[in-house]
C-alpha cells in the first residue's frame, strides 16, 4: 500500500497551480482548511477562482493576499462579524485587484459540484427562478421543463482542480472520516480533480476500515494526506475544535485598513511559516479551543460470522 | 410608553415563534430564527423540526449561544447531520413549511436584496450574498424575513432580487416558474407585515406596543396600506416569555 | 414527543393503497422489508407499482401473488438462485395477470429517485445513451445538452407513495440508523410520501441522537416505525443477519410452478399470518442467521466544550 | 489434451485478472469478477480499488464466498460503504478505468442483451434486465464482458441492446453521444476477442488451451475474423495459480 502523506508545503506545490479552482469551504462553517489558505499565500499562487457556497473568512483573506481572480459562490463574508472588507474593496474599488463573481445560491452551486462529480452534463432545478442570479450569472441559462412546459434554470456542472477538505481523521491511504454537517464535502471530493486531506489526526486503516459508512470521499479520490492538527483553526471541527469567535472578530477589525490588514497576514501567515509555526504562535490559545467532552457515538457492529 | 417586560428583539422572536406551527419543518438561519425555534418547540410547536443549510436538522435548539450553524453545540444531539444537498433538497421536494431569511432591503412585494446596492455590474456596495437565502425564498412553502424597519432598507424596488417575494405582484411568482411559496410575513422591530389582495402588496399588518402605524409607514420607503384587520401587535405572553427565557439562557436578547 | 411505533399490519392498511406506487428494495441485495411483501400480499394489496434498481425474490413474489400491475425497475430476479419465474410468467404468458414494465438502469432509475427526492424537474445523463432501454422505457427523452450539444438523455423524476425501509435500529419518533451498503435507500426515503421503518430494533432516541450522521433518512419524512426483528429474512443485514442463501434456493425451486409457488405463499405468508408467526415458523434457523460476531465502529465524538 | 493443474473457470479468472492495472478502480459484478479482483489485488494490482454498485467499495476481497455483494461479509472492512449514486456516479464522472459484466447476448460489436429474448413488446423470455450492466458499459472507460461461448450466445445481432458496446461499429458509439468506453475484452470459457480495426468489431485474440482456432468459431454465431496476433492464451504462472487459492480458499472454482 503507497502512502499519500505528504507535507503541506508539498502538496499547494505540486498540486495547486496559478489559474486552478480552488474549493476551501466546502464543509461551509465548519473544518475550512485555514492552513491551506495560509500555505497558498505563502507560496504566492494567482489568478485563482475560489469555489464554495459560503466563503468565511478564509476567502476574504485570500482576496486580500492578491491571490484571487474570481469568486464562484453564493456568499462571502465574516460569518460571525460581518461583511468581507477585502471582498468590497476588490469588487468595490478593484483593490488590490479587480475580481470577476459568479453568482449562486448555496443548493444552485452545490447541484453544480453534484453535477461535476457525477458527470451530468446539467443539472435543471427551480429554486432560484425569479431570483436575480440568474441574470448575474450568465452560466445559468433559462429553459422549459420538456415534461411539464414550465420554466427552469440549468446550472452547468463545475470541476475544480483541487479541493481542500478538512477531516478528523486520515489514514495514509486516503480514506478518513469526517462528521457534523457536510456541507458540500461529499460533492466537492468526488468532483475535483486532486483531493488534498488535511487531517486532524491521522490514524491506522483499521480504524477507518471499521466503520466505512463514515468515509465520505474514499481514499481513491484522494492525492494528498496532510497532518495539520487544528489546521482548520479558527473554523470549528465537530467533536475536536470549538470555533475561535474571537480570531474571526480579530480578523475583521484588522481587515477594515488594507495596511492593518498586511499587518494581519505578516504577523498570522508570513511570519508563522507553517502550520507548525501557526500552532505555535497560537500557544495556550489553542488548548483552550480543544473539545474534551466525550459525547461517543453508540457504535455499529458491521462483524459478519 | 410603559417599561415593557422584555426587549424589541425579544417581541420579535416571539412573534417569530408564532409563525411556527406544530409539526412543521422549517429552516432556520443564524441568531434570531434559532431562538424563535426554540421557543416554538416550547409552546405551540413541540414535533416541529428545525434545518439548517450546512447540512443539520435539529428537533430542539442547541444548549447554549451559536457563533454560527457548525458549531460543535449545532452537531451535539442534532437530529440529522448530512450534506447541503440533502437538507436544502427538502426546499424543492416540497417538504419545507417556512423559511427565516434576512436581508439588507426588502420592497414592497417582499423581494430582498443581500447581494448588491446599485448595479450588480458596478455595485456601490457589495454585500455577502445568497447563501441559501434564494433557495429559501423560492421553495419554502412560505417565508418570513426578519429586518430592522429603516426607510432606506423598506424601498419601492430593491436594486436586485436576491430572494424572490412576490416579484412584480400578482401572478409574477407563479409565472416565474416558482410553484408554490411567497411571503408569509415580514417581522420588523417595529411591526409585521402580510401580504394582501390580488397584488400581494405588503401591508401592515400589525405594529409593536410602543410604536404607532404613522411611525411604522415613516419609516416604510413605500405608501404602507393597512390590512383591514390592523392592530397592535398581541404582547408576548406569560407562557411565551418563560420559554424564551428557558431558550435564551444567556440572557443574550434581553 | 409523539410516538410513531405502530404494527406492521396497521402500517400496511393505513398507509399502503391500491394502485400505489410502492418501494420494497431500496437497499438493493441487504436489508429487503420482506416482512412488508408477506402483509401486503396477506392484506391482497392490487395493482401496485414496485420501484427499485433491483427487486431480489420480494418483486417476483408480490407479482405472484397478483398484487403488481407494473414493474419501475432495471432488475428483477433471484440474486443468488436464478432467474424470476412469477416474473417470467406475468411477462411472457401474462399469468396470473400481465404486467407493465418500465425499464431502466440500476443508475437512472437511482437517478429518477434522486429527482423526486429534490424536486428536480428531470436529470440529464449520459450511461444509458445508445442502449434499447431508450427505446422501450418512452418515459426517457432524448434531448441535446444545450452546453456541449452533444446527445442526452432525461430521466423524469419517481415519487413513489410509499417506500418501507429496513433499517439496524430506529427510535419511536422516526429517526433511525443503516449502516453498510445503503442503495438508495435515502433518495427513495426522502422521495416517497410515506416512508415505514421496518427495524430490526427499537432503542431509545438518544441512541440515534449519539450519531446523526449515521441517520439517512430524518424522522420527520417517517411516517410510521414497526419493529420487526429479522423483518428483512431471507436478506442479510449489515452487523445483525446474515444472508439465508438456502431459503432463496427453495423458493427458486418451488415457484417454478405456479401450484408449488401457491403452496409457498401457504406456508410461508398466509399460514405464519404475521412478522411473529413468520419468525415463529423460523424457528432455530433464525438464530443460525443472527451475527456474533463483534467488529465495532470506532466511535466518533459529538462532545461540544 | 493434457490434464492442466487448473479449471477452465480459474484461467478465465487468472483472464480477467490480467484485465486490471495497478491503480485502477474497477467495478466488479459478482463471482468471476470478484475472483479475479482479489487475484489481480494479489499479482499486479496491489493498489486496485474494486467498486460495487450497492453502494461499496473494497481494497481486497471479501474473506470467504459470497452469494451477494451486500452480504455480510462484503460490508466487513469494506473501503466505502455508501450509495448506489455516489458509487455508480464515479462512472459518468469519468473515474472508473473498467467494468465487468455479463449477459445472455452479445454480437459482433460487443453490445451485450441481459433485458428480453425477442421483440421487447412481446418477449420471448424475460430476463433480469441491465441491472448496472448499461451503465457500467456506457461510462466505464472500458468494460470487460465475461460469458460462456455458446453459438446461440455470440450472435449477429442481439434482439435487445442493454449494455452498449459499439453499437453499429466504427464511430456510431461515439456519434450516441457516449464520450469514452467501449469493449476491452470479451472473456470466455473458450476463448479472449477483443475489437479491432476500424469497425471495431470482435476478433479472436487468443484462444484457451486444449481449444483450437476452428472450434472457437464454430461457437460463434457470426463469422469471427482474428487478430494479426491471435495466439493461446497465456497459460497461468505460478504466482498466479498462487493468488487465486489463496483467494478461492474454499475451491469453489476448481
Amino acid at each position: 500500500m503507497s502512502t499519500k502523506l505528504t507535507t503541506l508545503a508539498e502538496a499547494v506545490r505540486t498540486l495547486v497551480r496559478d489559474g486552478d479552482q480552488v474549493v476551501l469551504g466546502a464543509g461551509l462553517e465548519q473544518a475550512i482548511p485555514f492552513a491551506a489558505a495560509h500555505e497558498i499565500i505563502r507560496q504566492g499562487k494567482r489568478n485563482l477562482t475560489s469555489v464554495a457556497p459560503i466563503s468565511d473568512m478564509v476567502g476574504d483573506m485570500l482576496i486580500g493576499a492578491g491571490c484571487i481572480a474570481k469568486v464562484v459562490g453564493a456568499w462571502m463574508g465574516n460569518v460571525s462579524a460581518g461583511l468581507g472588507h477585502n471582498y468590497r474593496r476588490a469588487v468595490e474599488q478593484g483593490l488590490p485587484h479587480p475580481i470577476a463573481i459568479e453568482d449562486y445560491s448555496n443548493f444552485t452551486l452545490a447541484l453544480a459540484l453534484w453535477a461535476g462529480a457525477y458527470g451530468a452534463p446539467y443539472v435543471p432545478v427551480r429554486t432560484i427562478l425569479g431570483s436575480d442570479i440568474m441574470a448575474s450569472n450568465p452560466k445559468i441559462l433559462k429553459a422549459e421543463d420538456p415534461y411539464t412546459k414550465t420554466p427552469i434554470a440549468l446550472i452547468p456542472p463545475l470541476r475544480p482542480d483541487v479541493a481542500f477538505l478538512s477531516v478528523q481523521r486520515a489514514a495514509a491511504n486516503g480514506d478518513s472520516h469526517v462528521w457534523g454537517n457536510l456541507g458540500v464535502m461529499q460533492e466537492a471530493g468526488m468532483a475535483a480533480e486532486r483531493v488534498i486531506l488535511l487531517a486532524d489526526q491521522i490514524v491506522a486503516s483499521e480504524v477507518i476500515a471499521s466503520d466505512p459508512n463514515r468515509v465520505i470521499v474514499p481514499g481513491f479520490r484522494v492525492a494528498a494526506v496532510v497532518h495539520t492538527p487544528c489546521g482548520q483553526h479558527p473554523s470549528p471541527l465537530a467533536g475536536h475544535w470549538k470555533r475561535d469567535g474571537d480570531f474571526f472578530t480579530d480578523y475583521h477589525r484588522l481587515s477594515r485598513e488594507p495596511e492593518s490588514f498586511q499587518a494581519w497576514l505578516k504577523e498570522w501567515v508570513f511570519e508563522p511559516g507553517s502550520p507548525e509555526g501557526y500552532l505555535a504562535k497560537l500557544g495556550r490559545r489553542v488548548e483552550a479551543l480543544r473539545i474534551r467532552e466525550q459525547a461517543l457515538s453508540v457504535p455499529a457492529n458491521y462483524g459478519a460470522s | 410608553m410603559s417599561q415593557a417586560p422584555y426587549s424589541t428583539q425579544e417581541l420579535m422572536i416571539i412573534a417569530t415563534a408564532r409563525e411556527i406551527a406544530n409539526r412543521e419543518v422549517v429552516f432556520i438561519g443564524m441568531r434570531l430564527p434559532i431562538t424563535a425555534f426554540g421557543v416554538a418547540t416550547l409552546t405551540r410547536a413541540p414535533d416541529a423540526i428545525g434545518l439548517f443549510e450546512v447540512g443539520l436538522a435539529r428537533r430542539q435548539p442547541a444548549l447554549g449561544t451559536l457563533q454560527t450553524m457548525s458549531d460543535p453545540l449545532n452537531q451535539l444531539g442534532a437530529a440529522w447531520a448530512s450534506g447541503l444537498l440533502q437538507v436544502m433538497g427538502t426546499l424543492p421536494g416540497g417538504r419545507v413549511d417556512a423559511g427565516f431569511i434576512g436581508g439588507a432591503e426588502i420592497d414592497r412585494f417582499g423581494n430582498v436584496n443581500s447581494s448588491y446596492i446599485g448595479d450588480w455590474r458596478k455595485p456601490k456596495v457589495k454585500l455577502p450574498g445568497s447563501g441559501g437565502a434564494a433557495d429559501i425564498a423560492g421553495m419554502a412553502k412560505r417565508m418570513v424575513v426578519i429586518m430592522n424597519h429603516e426607510k432606506h432598507r423598506f424601498v419601492e424596488r430593491v436594486s436586485y432580487i436576491t430572494s424572490p417575494g412576490g416579484l412584480a405582484g400578482g401572478d409574477s411568482r407563479s409565472r416565474a416558474g416558482l410553484p408554490w411559496g411567497g411571503v408569509g410575513a415580514v417581522i420588523t422591530d417595529r411591526a409585521i407585515l402580510r401580504p394582501f389582495g390580488p397584488e400581494r402588496e405588503l401591508h401592515l399588518a400589525s405594529y409593536h406596543p410602543g410604536h404607532s402605524i404613522a411611525d411604522v409607514c415613516d419609516h416604510t420607503g413605500w405608501n404602507l396600506k393597512l390590512l383591514p384587520d390592523c392592530a397592535p401587535t398581541p404582547e408576548p405572553t406569560a407562557a411565551e416569555i418563560e420559554a424564551l427565557h428557558r431558550v435564551d439562557r444567556d440572557g443574550f436578547w434581553r
